[in-house]
């Protein structure tokens, strides 16, 4: 999902009271902490070592010799530090976290405890693969529930997000056309796609042109074929990247349809899959069309977000892609498993294969987990997920249509998410932003703000399957309060919100005018004069 | 289902709220002939906890892990040994279950730990600004080379032969679509190290070169002085950009910085993250405050709140591909935030102090090994200089050497021919890293493991 | 540690404002929890197991059948529920916990990871000796341990607590006084001593008598003697129960005296080590005379006190008092550990015990960490940890004596803990409570409230050694700002406070008046009816 | 010192603020001759934590645990499965480094789950309040017969032969000196199961009797009904204690508030807790309203706060020895506070709906692995109705079977003989509890592991 890039500037509104009224600046469990490098010293250390035993360098004389600045403090203060910084933050694990294309929902905690398995987690990638026959196995297993719930004939394992498999993606489809000498240059995104789709197209090398949505929150569908053929007897076009479901959160009913267009036109068609959580288990993109799609194992298969990764972006690709998936890849002989590399591509027929996407082979740590997810919930559970996540987010869309503006609410259900925009604060002198910073106070996360951009001011709202209903009716009770508080011109409220977080509105102009992006105890002339 | 709190009761309150008969009707958009009516066949249904748990245990117990074997593989990860409290603090519900701190009220904890994040990094490397973490070091290097050909418009860079082959692989992938030209060393027995002189890097240079990419120390374990590259590269316009795979080498080595690097990419896994059979990895990020615009991936800055405290943000985001989408300096979203988090902790715990500390003790050990090994009969110490990895020359073929090590219970390195398979000269080359976490027991097994083999292979031969 | 048992009621002086701002309730991050009997159901559940194969019940018709009233919440629910409580309570991870009495200092992780390895935490007290072999050499050595720490011949590692090892000493007194035919019916306790040093002597059969304090905060030596020798020919003491260093924070520096007085008066000395944090690897309780002594792993060897347990209470024995040690315990042969119970406590020459004092071995996860912790500490980081507890209590001493009042300052150092008590506060109108619930809001746990006895409004301030001097300066700084408020008059702060804690002053009256002990959806008539 | 932080010249700077020229200077107080001059010769040094963590894991990798073996041992420490969420709950720094809850307008946490613990041991065992934890069943046991001493000031108490036989020796320790005089029952094998029949207990109480003990399901697995015993004890003025060591069984059995108990006691390990080589466990202890004001313990209780919200404090603490010193109900301080929090958590995961299908699946497997034990020829069930456990009369001496097991890597039971050593005629009783944990597999290892120390033990006769 993505950060708000339009709408009010975050600059803090009228100062509200600047000194503390406490000494310490705490206020009773809401602790302030400063930077290590305020408290910490270079002399302190939480750790005891071996001592060196005596040796000749071998270092040629490069040795260290300036203070390096790295303060240190001991496993206490460490602890506390961090403890102390965990609590100016907000998780899945504390509530409501509804932030659309995000999917963030419940982190089984078996799956942190399988992950960090010495059998896992403390093997090399580059052990003897005799040694790492387990790994190996997992990978593949992994892989075929992927093919399977996907319906598609391969899958490259080694992306590391989301953005990284759309990379990935990208770069078979560019190895097919070359392969058969054929240098498309342009691939079609529509406008309401996420911000790594044209990044990841110009990325490897395409010209990128938007695709209008209509006015039903779908891909313009006439205006897409329409540009397939506009090149005349040769298209121009290496493929279409669409998001299904979308990012408004509804099913791209002709993509089956666009999908025959574009292949009869010589293109490819990569599929988002962001949004997989909507329909895994009950619809297969292979059936679609698809030639290749990203699944982001930390959204459907819940690997923990972590605040910002890791990710894994597994992509399945079609019979045709197949042949240009990367490498490594896991393949299974005679209960064996071993992975084919740069040197055993071509023997084991894979020549095409566009080549390496990283180092190793992709995210391990997040494969045991999302196999975990995946074997707990097995074929019956993530039918179940998909069902769960469209009926919460159809609950919220019928609970909150009425008090807020829910765009594409008349043309039927939505999916995993429901998107509303800022028509039902038109006139009250408040934006999409207020809302959210309102919500904190409320003690949710909010919603993805101004995203899709087909929307004005888009509220994104997913609330996955793993709320239940009580914390829903909780949130849209919330909900209504704040949006009727809006209409009733309540403004002063929402301008100075969040007022019980650990900070109000921060000022990210100033933040971006006059970037500091390290700690310094004074700024150094060099970098003040820039 | 455990996961899932909707009763069945719940479900039907909901559906009639939404007005709708059955789930069926919320997938009305989905064509007829794609709607799957009943749980996929062939997949295994839903399992308990308990049964999960005991298969995956079962898997995991097939691989040899490397805290129970002597084990001395480095080859771009290394094994150090990994405060308790690291793991127990990451796995704070607050840090592990948050997203990307995009409402920075109440994402504090993430913002101020990347704020120190980078800053240690830079510090670390020498340079002025880090960012919030790439995926790994390899995607971070490829990402430094378009960043060197924004920032010089230029369209050749300059790979030295001692960069990590995986990371060179990586590049070229890319680089084959982009039009990016790389210029590629072959390590080779001539050199010694088996990598070239950084003189004839030099020669190479010319107006069209964008950045010289080194790896130090580099894939062979070697340690250079990359001060003279760092003048030559900038006398020609280039920039110089430095790979460090083995981040705790700079608690002893003389930062990237100091050197004259540009642009300081590495893998930062030694510090928190562990081995995780290569993933997930973090990858650094460092340059100079005037490049920061072109920089790839998130920054975390300082700001003040409406009531004037200090907070953070993430910022300079018009980089990035939520805001400018086809233009932004790279596509990467979501990046390797916990890991970053578990680095930030190991690094606190450590201090200057004790990366130091950490450093000599591997450095100190990682010579005794190599005297020890070189002195086997046979053996040939190909790295004059190094770190806490070197490369060897064995009177055997590595790679078959190094499976018979495993057969042993000895993880006894890597072989140069898994990382550059079909360079021949290179088949009796064993790189070898040696870390704090190595014992004399190991030692003593690798020593015993190594010479046996070679005994072996002679009367064979 | 001891609860606050005078001074000001803690009930709620005037109301504040009762309506919460929000409509949820939260405040940002400080958020409410409803009760699991108020969220979850009966129905609902975070488990998945295997399906129940087809059996015959044996239960002879004793199933039951009323439903029980238990409701579960799915994974994500729990997770959530102990997650937003835990966010309502204060701990050493959140900063300084000057709790006098009770050393909270740092606990390590190191020692929780080791407590969980499979081969300490799965393995069952009862399997076979020879598949346990590394537990007991794990007791055995951390017994080994404990002797060399206080020159002790004997030591008894099953207590499960401090009170539990008083009970342990105690027996052991009395099993020696009857193995001699003699009754011995009385116990000395200073004024000053824990509450669970009387109780424990009354649980045992004995009568308990008090022995004052002298104006320097020590046990009265004189008024001890007198009473040792007040029975003529034939003394009825039986034991002396001295803490050391006592509860005011001081060294009793007649200890050795007494004992030897103790001792010609056919009595023993039973040492309350709830404090030995002070004096570990710097005084040996061994050479003091003591005869037995409880060790609170809890405490000096800083396992987790976990919100009130578990701990783990190993008694030291003199040579006198180590034939009458209970069973079980490890012994070692030729590399070999087994267990002495009840079957081979003869043939071990052990028929003197006084039994065993509950099931099974002791605390073994306690034991583990304990070991851990002193593994990594070693003599000389045992011998740093008396030093730098002293050091910081000294530090807090005087540097806040003079801003409140410190009854025994005058008497010299103080040990490991800071006593203060209420006379500064004198015509403030204030008490200790108050000065206690000002430092929530200032983000600290409160010092011991109202213990010892033996000072008016005592404030028990015990930092521990694992404190920095930054945190101390703060603190510091903290309670002189506080103590000058209080001194200036500023009494409404501190009636009202804390003010940024989850809850204002709890009704501790009403609580206690009418007991609601267990929720109910509402009282049935025979509980009403009480 | 990883865990110290004061610096060198932070001691210096506080030694001058303190006005002591050393730290010597504030040991004045202790006796010259007791002080020690250096650290105590003989001990070893501090140690790296990797160091600290290698010789901890070598100790453990000593032992056989549970989970990597065939696993049938119960007699009071039961194995099942717990839930990863339940350890990652109790490690919050909040939970786990926080002190007993005597500041509540900070510690509401520990308070709500203390009252939801309570709520939930007073649903479970049928009583109207339980109390916020003991040590353990054994202590718990103890306390609650002096409780009904207090209760009904008569001095002798009945103990049924089921009941454990170390929670017996523990009550036997305390009442040696407190004068409470104990009426303990022996096993034998003229019964069927091996305990007396409940009437003979039935004719043994009187008016001195202040309760009667019963432990149900009993040491050998046994289940009863108790409901007749409670109104004979009832009709001469005497109290029920009820003892519970398989807390998993009270979802499938009637509970003992049901049969009339006045006290139940418990063992709360099977849920969150663990096995921990038997300790820490968790005492349970549950009585009716009436009785509360005699009860030892802490208790927990709701409130307002001063704004007229919902709270939590500790309350009735006049009970309680901080208060009440000599005259408190119990010297108990710190009891289990971490462990009620893992039962708990562990029990909410469940709920009425899941611990209802984690007892049938225990009786189910527990009635399968009975019928195929008893097929073996020469072995025969001594008990007709059973939870979980059961006891086996074996051809050969159990002791030396269960060693024998455990030779095989099957850790089959406990022998009647280490319970009650000297009893002769128990020497042939096996023990066997079997939970969800085990598998097809372990049966299977366990039938053929028994089947063959018979034979070969009938060989060798
Ligand atoms: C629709 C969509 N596509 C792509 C991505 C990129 O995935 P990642 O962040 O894993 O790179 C996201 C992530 O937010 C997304 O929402
Ligand atoms: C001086 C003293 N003695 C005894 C005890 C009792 O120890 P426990 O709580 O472990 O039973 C305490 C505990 O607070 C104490 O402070």
């Amino acid at each position: 999902m993505s950060m708000m890039n339009q709408g009010r500037p975050s600059s803090p509104a009228a100062a509200g009271p600047a000194a503390p009224m406490t000494y310490t600046g705490n206020k009773g469990l809401m602790l302030e902490e400063p930077l290590i490098f305020e408290s910490g010293s270079v002399h302190e250390t939480g750790v005891d070592l071996e001592a060196v035993p005596p040796h000749a360098s071998r270092l040629a004389g490069l040795e260290r010799t300036a203070p390096i600045g790295l303060p240190g403090l001991s496993e206490g203060e460490t602890v506390r530090h961090f403890t102390r910084l965990s609590r100016q933050n907000y998780g899945i694990d504390l509530g409501i976290f509804p932030l659309g294309s995000c999917t963030m929902k419940h982190n089984p905690r078996l799956n942190e405890k399988l992950a960090r398995l010495p059998g896992f987690a403390d093997i090399h990638p580059l052990q003897p693969q005799d040694s790492v026959q387990g790994a190996l196995e997992l990978i593949h297993r992994l892989a075929g529930w992927l093919k399977a719930l996907t319906n598609m004939p391969a899958v490259a394992m080694t992306p590391k997000a989301g953005a990284h498999g759309e990379l990935c993606g990208m770069l078979a489809i560019r190895a097919a056309h070359e392969a058969r000498g054929d240098a498309r240059k342009v691939v079609l995104v529509p406008e309401s796609a996420h911000g790594t789709n044209p990044a990841t197209a110009a990325f490897c090398g395409y010209t990128v042109e938007d695709i209008p949505a209509d006015p039903r929150g779908r891909v313009d569908t006439d205006a897409l074929l329409a540009r397939l053929g506009a090149g005349g007897g040769q298209c121009d076009v290496a493929a279409v990247m669409i998001t299904n479901p979308n990012t408004c959160g509804l099913f791209e009913p002709d993509l089956k349809r666009i999908a025959d267009a574009v292949h009869a036109a010589g293109a490819y068609v990569y599929c988002d899959g962001a949004n997989f959580n909507a329909i895994v288990g009950r619809v297969r993109p292979g059936d679609l069309g698809v030639d290749a799609m990203h699944i982001n194992l930390h959204k459907t298969f819940s690997t923990p977000h972590g605040g910002g990764g890791p990710g894994s972006g597994p992509v399945v690709f079609s019979a045709a892609l197949a042949p240009f998936a990367p490498l490594p890849f896991v393949v299974e002989e005679n209960g064996k498993f071993h992975l084919v590399e740069e040197e055993t591509a071509t023997a084991e027929h894979h020549e095409l294969s566009f080549g390496r996407l990283a180092a190793f082979h992709g995210q391990m740590g997040m494969f045991v987990r999302a196999l975990a997810y995946i074997m707990s919930h097995g074929a019956d559970g993530l039918r179940q997920v998909a069902e769960d996540a469209v009926l919460n987010a159809n609950y919220i869309l019928r609970s909150l249509e009425d008090a807020m503006s829910a765009p594409f609410a008349h043309t039927g259900p939505c999916m995993h998410e429901a998107l509303f925009d800022d028509a039902f604060l038109k006139d009250s002198g408040l934006s999409t932003l207020d809302i959210a910073k309102a919500m904190i106070d409320e003690g949710f996360h909010p919603m993805t703000m101004y995203f899709p951009l087909v929307v004005h001011g888009a509220m994104l709202i997913e609330p996955t399957e793993t709320e239940g209903k009580q914390r829903l009716d909780q949130f849209i009770g919330a909900m209504r309060s704040l949006a009727e508080a809006a209409k009733a011109g309540e403004t002063d409220r929402f301008l100075t919100a969040p007022h019980f977080a650990p900070r109000s509105r921060l000022d990210e102009t100033r933040a971006a005018r006059q970037p500091v992006l390290a700690w310094l105890p004074s700024l150094p002339p060099r970098l003040a004069a820039e | 289902m455990r996961y899932l709190p909707l009763t069945t009761e719940d479900r039907q309150a909901m559906l009639a709220r939404i007005g709708a008969a059955s789930i069926d009707d919320l997938f009305v958009d989905v064509p007829a002939e794609a709607r799957l009516p009943g749980p996929i066949p062939g997949l295994a249904p839903h399992q308990p906890e308990m049964l999960v748990e005991r298969e995956l245990a079962r898997l995991a117990k097939k691989n040899m892990a490397a805290g129970e074997h002597p084990f001395f593989i480095g080859a771009g990860a290394y094994r150090h040994h990994v405060p308790a409290s690291v793991d127990h603090l990451i796995q704070r519900g607050e840090f592990l279950t948050s997203y990307t701190p995009y409402q920075p009220e109440i994402a504090q904890g993430t913002l101020q730990y990347l704020f120190e994040f980078q800053t240690q990094v830079a510090r670390l490397t020498g340079m002025d600004v880090a960012n919030a973490s790439m995926y790994d070091g390899s995607t971070a290097m490829t990402e430094a080379i378009f960043m060197a050909r924004r920032l010089t418009r230029r369209g050749t860079t300059i790979l030295s032969a001692g960069v990590h082959p995986h990371y060179v692989k990586a590049a070229e992938t890319l680089c084959r679509f982009t039009g990016d030209k790389l210029v590629t060393g072959i390590p080779t027995m001539c050199c010694n190290p088996p990598t070239e002189d950084l003189a004839d890097i030099v020669d190479r240079i010319d107006n069209d070169t964008s950045a010289v990419v080194v790896q130090n120390p580099d894939s062979f374990g070697h340690v250079a002085d990359l001060t003279e590259l760092a003048a030559a590269a900038h006398a020609k316009g280039a920039l110089l950009i430095v790979v460090v795979t083995e981040v705790v080498s700079l608690g002893l080595v003389k930062s990237p910085g100091e050197m004259g690097a540009d642009i300081v990419v590495g893998e930062g896994q030694s510090l928190g993250v562990g081995l995780q059979f290569g993933g997930p990895h973090l990858g650094l990020f460092a340059c100079n405050q005037k490049h920061v615009r072109q920089m790839p991936g998130r920054l975390c800055g300082e700001t003040v709140d409406a009531d004037g405290r200090r907070g953070f943000v993430l910022t300079l985001s018009t980089r990035e591909q939520h805001i400018r989408r086809e233009k932004a300096t790279s596509n990467i979203c979501t990046n390797s935030g916990l890991m970053s988090l578990a680095f930030t902790i190991h690094m606190t715990l450590l201090g200057e102090t004790g990366l130091r500390h950490l450093a000599e003790l591997n450095h100190a050990r990682a010579c005794e090994v190599a005297d020890r090994l070189a002195a086997i009969s046979g053996v040939r110490l190909l790295t004059p200089n190094f770190f806490n990895e070197f490369a060897l020359e064995l009177p055997v073929a590595a790679r078959q050497a190094v499976r018979d090590m495993a057969e042993m219970g000895v993880l006894g390195g890597v072989s140069a021919a898994r990382l550059w398979p079909g360079l021949a000269e290179l088949e009796q080359v064993l790189i070898v890293a040696v870390t704090e976490t190595v014992s004399a027991t190991d030692i003593d097994a690798l020593v015993r493991a190594l010479t046996e083999i070679i005994g072996t292979e002679y009367s064979g031969a």
